[in-house]
């Protein structure tokens, strides 16, 4: 038993936070709210170079070969960062069902295009009929009927969907499911979904995280820097137990996270529910992030230009992604009410 | 205590009710925060206006239709039952309007008022500066008299209704040796006055809906002081109670949105989607929640008619309507699911209509008008006398 | 339309607190749990001079003939004061249900000894088998099948129940219905037995106003006095926001109670969605204040000899008198979701 | 990360729970803020120790069994499953015993850890006084040196299990002339020295909980000082970090709570009861809540066991478990509905079983070990770094 990141972890994540200081700073989020489709190819090229798109991808398919654990750490960067592109569903998602899925022709031909950056991947998401990133794939992973298909963005009919937050694209997607682009079927379909649902919870959860504690940082340098009755407005109690409870909210969080992420890359039996606990955690801390940010900014974080919204929009558009809260919560309560879940959960344990 | 209307109060709804259904906009017009919706908003004023409706509450003379408080909320009433714009005005009619009411020279009501009315002249508000939000008495905007003329320098900024408005109002420092709440004066401006350069403020909504304003030797003349000269903090915390309290946010407006939440939730559910249990009981409370600020409005109300006075206890409604209208919205999307983020146009979004516009704006509530944190701080020191330092 | 108290309404609620002030200071209150009843008939006979006791009771049978927006500003002052003196069975519930249930026999028996304060009714509760008061009580108006029954303590069989709050005295009670102690039978029962639990649900609301109002006021006078850091507590915001929370609470709950009472007294066709709104606002923002308060008080406030916990009790006990909030909460639910809520709620009317 | 127990993790569980199954009460003992109940404690506590299972972190030699932090984790889950009573000597050991362990001298070590082991001498705390509560600093319970010892003078209140304990620990002025957080000593005081008047203070249970101590010109040896003369505060800091942290709640505490509320709305949900449809929710959010503070009690373990400290995050997990006991209490009254209010021994209680119980005592979490005020105060400060002043 031990329940913390490796050094190499650590400082993976420390180098992926460093490069995206550098190649993600707000400015370069909010050019992209103006693009065509809000993607960049050039950044995408670059996050491959340092291996992010292919981080689950196989060695022997170019990739790095490592799991949910390591891409945890990478995903609470993305979040911080308020980065947008098609992480989750291309490196987060798509990958591994891709791999997973036992078509070997599937695997040779799109891991490799994954880890040099030069495929991207759409799934759909069982929770919602909007799927993320649908225009600027390559391929997409629809479901249909009993199957699950691979279908090439040509035989796809893309409506996009404005969200609320500039970064997120979404689209509803139509296709005709054809024999030959089906990937699987039946339980074997509901098993890989299930674990892309899982997978892209949990990438979200992460994200929600590093959103959560990027609206922390601003918190505290903005009440740090204004005053007002003559002290930094952060002296004042009400102020500072507000962003203090974020705080209480996201660390433990984290927990749920980081165990969350332990239970996909080794798809313990309690998977599912340690996903949806995941993502109610960090979903509800970023929310709260969220709100309590805003009222400690005042009016300044109620304007377009101040960048306080950037992540606020992160917050709430993940809240929506891979299954709202409500359906996560469901899902825990089906779990403990129904004496589905497993005995697995460490610590206080029921009678054997 | 008889909460029966009276014949007279009902014929008055009545009325209002039939003018409004003949006359209301039956499309939504576009945001007033926008050059376009701002000059639609400004028609439909001159319209109500014209009907008799533009500020019932005032006295015919200055545009209204000299009705009382009570008849005031009924016509708030019909007119969020009718689903009618929202006020382009409402800095000038609900909060300047009763202020001048109140401390304005004979001649002021008759210059100000029934182009206010009209919505000929729509007013900005110019509370806050850049370092005096929260700290209201920090004000730095200076107003010195020369000759006939106060000359205005400084800066004003969140002015509501900044980016199109034809006045603003506001307190400036008129004795430069004061501090704090001393030495300042309430001035009237216009904005095309020389000297004064508007840079609009978009807001979370990208629409532009206050501004920047910032003063250069700006000339008005002293007949645009409102009150006394050194006074402006008091005729201000006038203003400033009626904005958190009675007029700004009429409990018509959240009964509204309590009624279009508990429509959603049973749609929600005989739509057979999937509803989380606890909502029920949330959209009850919502509902519960707007019933209660009716409640205690109507019984302001009659205080007031009975000779009452509002005061600190308006701090108790600022926080319990902007908390209310915060969870009323959210608690629409949770209803809406996955298509909350949607905007509308989309086609996925179906009629989720406005719930993400007004939650974005009902963010904004426990914000503007003094943060709820200054409300708090009001209520437990001038209400229930809680020490102060 | 007008929505205030008369000036004589007032009067009455002022002398009622004066009167309390002096005969029920909290001392008094102490005394009570150690004797044998927990109840004073000293104090019950002081009480019926003023004519509390007999406040609903018509003048024809020695009573004040006043309603329940008289009695509603009464009950307030009971909740201030602690007192847990059997006035809800009997005056606020007890006596009308004995004048509005058509006996003429029961009523001119029993109303004149209400008032004069020489019987005390118990009432049982159609939300809970626990009868407040069984114990102390002359006659108790008990549920068997679809009949109502008045029935003369010597005939019912009293088991005591302990509850948390010394003040509050619960039982359950058996008894054997007979014909001749019958007072209604089906539909009129139900009306009976509605009007009952109305009635008491408003009475323990009006009471959890004055139990908050009165935290409230030992919260305010604790913190201003209690120094710490050199100041006194009460300058802290984290204490002063968490005090004016239980403030904004209170004032709207009480708006809710103050209609309720019109609707009581009026029967109107929403009494019931009232008398839930303001047992629902009225319970929450007295256990807010009982919870906040032992925060602000801190480990003082945990203590026995502090009388902080006398009112906190009575607000854990009321909260559960006449209906749950959970209960309540689903009665309004209902009425909302089935439509069966009434148009005549005054404010913003739906479309005729 | 590897979340598996090791072989050797699960065969000290499995030695624990045989244990613990064959020598737990099977009854529910008197409560220890009784002398009855006290005393019955303590009997416990010295089956306990002749186990081996007193404190299994500790070394051998003071009476531990020499585990790790890991495998102490594993006991509390199992002494927990098995509902074994409550630490009668908790502020010993879980408080007082580790700060011994980090600054004691050997001989106190000797002289004070196994006789603290098997509750042969009870620990009341003596950090308070009446005007040193929050404001721990402003103590002014003086410790004099004279000769060989130290003269106390002064109170000290809020003493847990100060009416039947042997011994106190708090921090005294030494200094007199010192202020706040200098000049102040650790000192371990034996509470049948002449000159020591213990008042009991009844808890909201009606049970004495907790005592006033009064200091009478008592001499205590300067052997008892704990750490260096004037160092108090640093010491007791040590402590605090352990209270609010790792020890006093040790997860295995709520995920038995939580376990309950399940087993509890099960239960009421099976039996037809109206049970509110939000209750759903609210019990699986409370097994979460108890399942993230397993998480990270595991998570801080791990860093502790790997060279790590435990600081200001203390205040993190003071803030969650307190507010998470109140929950979970306030969940399980609510489905126990009207019968919520009873007291054991009611007929009409049945199996309510120890819910009000625990509620009024969770209702002080949020209090003691530093209010949840203080705690927010040092996360906004000490974690975050917002300004102090």
């Amino acid at each position: 038993m031990e329940f913390d990141f490796t050094e190499d972890q650590r400082a993976l994540q420390e180098a992926v936070r460093d490069f995206l200081k550098g190649e993600c700073p707000v400015e370069f989020v909010r050019a992209q709210w103006d693009t065509e489709n809000g993607r960049s190819k050039e950044f995408w090229a670059k996050f491959a170079e340092i291996g992010v798109p292919g981080l689950l991808v196989p060695e022997e398919y170019g990739g790095l070969g490592m799991n949910e654990v390591d891409l945890t750490l990478v995903m609470i960067e993305i979040g911080r960062a308020g980065l947008a592109e098609p992480v989750v569903p291309t490196a987060a998602v798509g990958a591994p069902l891709i791999r997973d899925c036992g078509n070997v022709a599937l695997a040779s031909e799109w891991l490799p295009k994954i880890a040099t950056g030069d495929a991207i991947i759409a799934v759909a998401q069982p929770t919602s009929p909007l799927v993320p990133e649908a225009e600027c794939a390559d391929l997409l992973i629809l479901r249909s009927g009993d199957g699950l298909y691979a279908v090439p963005a040509a035989d796809a009919r893309i409506t996009p969907q404005k969200s609320n937050d500039p970064s997120q694209k979404l689209a509803t997607v139509e296709f005709d499911a054809k024999d030959d682009q089906c990937i699987a079927r039946g339980a074997d379909a509901d098993r890989l979904e299930g674990m892309a649902l899982d997978r892209g919870a949990l990438a979200a959860a992460a994200q929600q995280l590093g959103a959560c504690d990027q609206l922390i940082a601003m918190s505290v340098e903005y009440t740090t820097e204004r005053k007002q009755f003559g002290v930094p407005i952060g002296s004042f109690q009400a102020v500072k137990h507000q962003v203090a409870n974020i705080k209480v909210a996201l660390e433990y969080a984290r927990s749920h996270v980081d165990r969350a992420a332990y239970s996909v890359a080794n798809d313990t039996t309690s998977r599912s529910v340690d996903v949806s606990s995941a993502k109610i955690a960090a979903g509800e801390a970023a929310l709260q992030g969220s709100s309590t940010s805003l009222q400690v900014h005042g009016a300044l974080g109620y304007t377009w230009e101040q960048d306080l919204h950037v992540w606020m929009r992160r917050a709430w558009t993940l809240d929506l992604a891979w299954g709202e809260t409500a359906w996560h919560r469901e899902r825990v309560a089906g779990a403990l009410f129904e004496d589905t879940l497993p005995a697995e959960h460490f610590g206080f344990s029921p009678p054997a | 205590m008889d909460l029966n209307y009276t014949p007279e109060q009902d014929a008055f709804r009545k009325e209002a009710r039939s003018w409004l259904e003949a006359n209301a906009p039956k499309e939504k017009l576009p945001s007033f925060d926008t050059k376009e919706g701002f000059e639609a908003h400004r028609a439909w004023e001159k319209k109500l206006h014209a009907g008799g409706f533009a500020m019932v509450p005032w006295p015919v003379e200055y545009g209204g239709r000299g009705a009382n408080l009570l008849e005031w909320l009924i016509f708030e009433e019909e007119y969020f039952r009718a689903g009618a714009p929202g006020r382009v005005n409402q800095n000038g009619i609900f909060l300047l309007g009763p202020t001048i009411m109140e401390v304005g020279t004979p001649e002021q009501k008759a210059r100000f008022l029934p182009k206010m009315a009209s919505s000929e002249e729509v007013w900005a508000q110019g509370w806050s500066e850049p370092n005096a939000g929260s700290d209201m008495a920090n004000i730095q905007a200076t107003a010195i008299k020369d000759g006939d003329d106060f000359v205005i320098n400084g800066q004003k900024t969140w002015a509501s209704r900044g980016a199109f408005a034809h006045w603003l109002f506001g307190m400036f420092r008129s004795d430069p040796d004061s501090k704090r709440h001393n030495g300042l004066t309430f001035i009237l401006v216009p904005l095309d006055t020389p000297g004064i350069t508007v840079r609009p403020i978009e807001k979370l909504n990208n629409k532009k809906a206050f501004a920047e304003v910032f003063f250069d030797d700006v000339r008005v003349p002293i007949e645009n002081q409102l009150g006394d000269e050194g006074k402006g903090w008091e005729v201000a915390m006038a203003t400033a109670g009626f904005e958190r309290g009675l007029m700004l946010r009429s409990p018509a407006r959240f009964q509204d949105t309590a009624r279009k939440l508990v429509n959603l939730y049973k749609k929600t559910v005989a739509s057979g989607a999937f509803v989380a249990p606890e909502l029920r009981r949330t959209v009850a409370q919502c509902w519960m929640d707007a019933e209660a600020y009716t409640l205690n409005t109507y019984q302001t109300v009659s205080r007031l008619m009975a000779g009452g006075k509002i005061g600190a206890e308006a701090s108790l409604n600022k926080i319990f309507w902007s908390e209310l209208d915060t969870k009323m919205h959210e608690t629409a999307l949770k209803l809406l699911g996955y298509r909350a983020e949607l905007l509308a146009g989309s086609s996925e979004a179906g009629d989720v209509g406005e719930w993400l516009d007004g939650y974005i704006f009902a963010l904004a509530g426990p914000i503007y008008a003094g943060t709820n944190e200054i409300q708090r701080n009001i209520i437990a020191e001038r209400i229930l006398g809680m020490p102060r330092k």
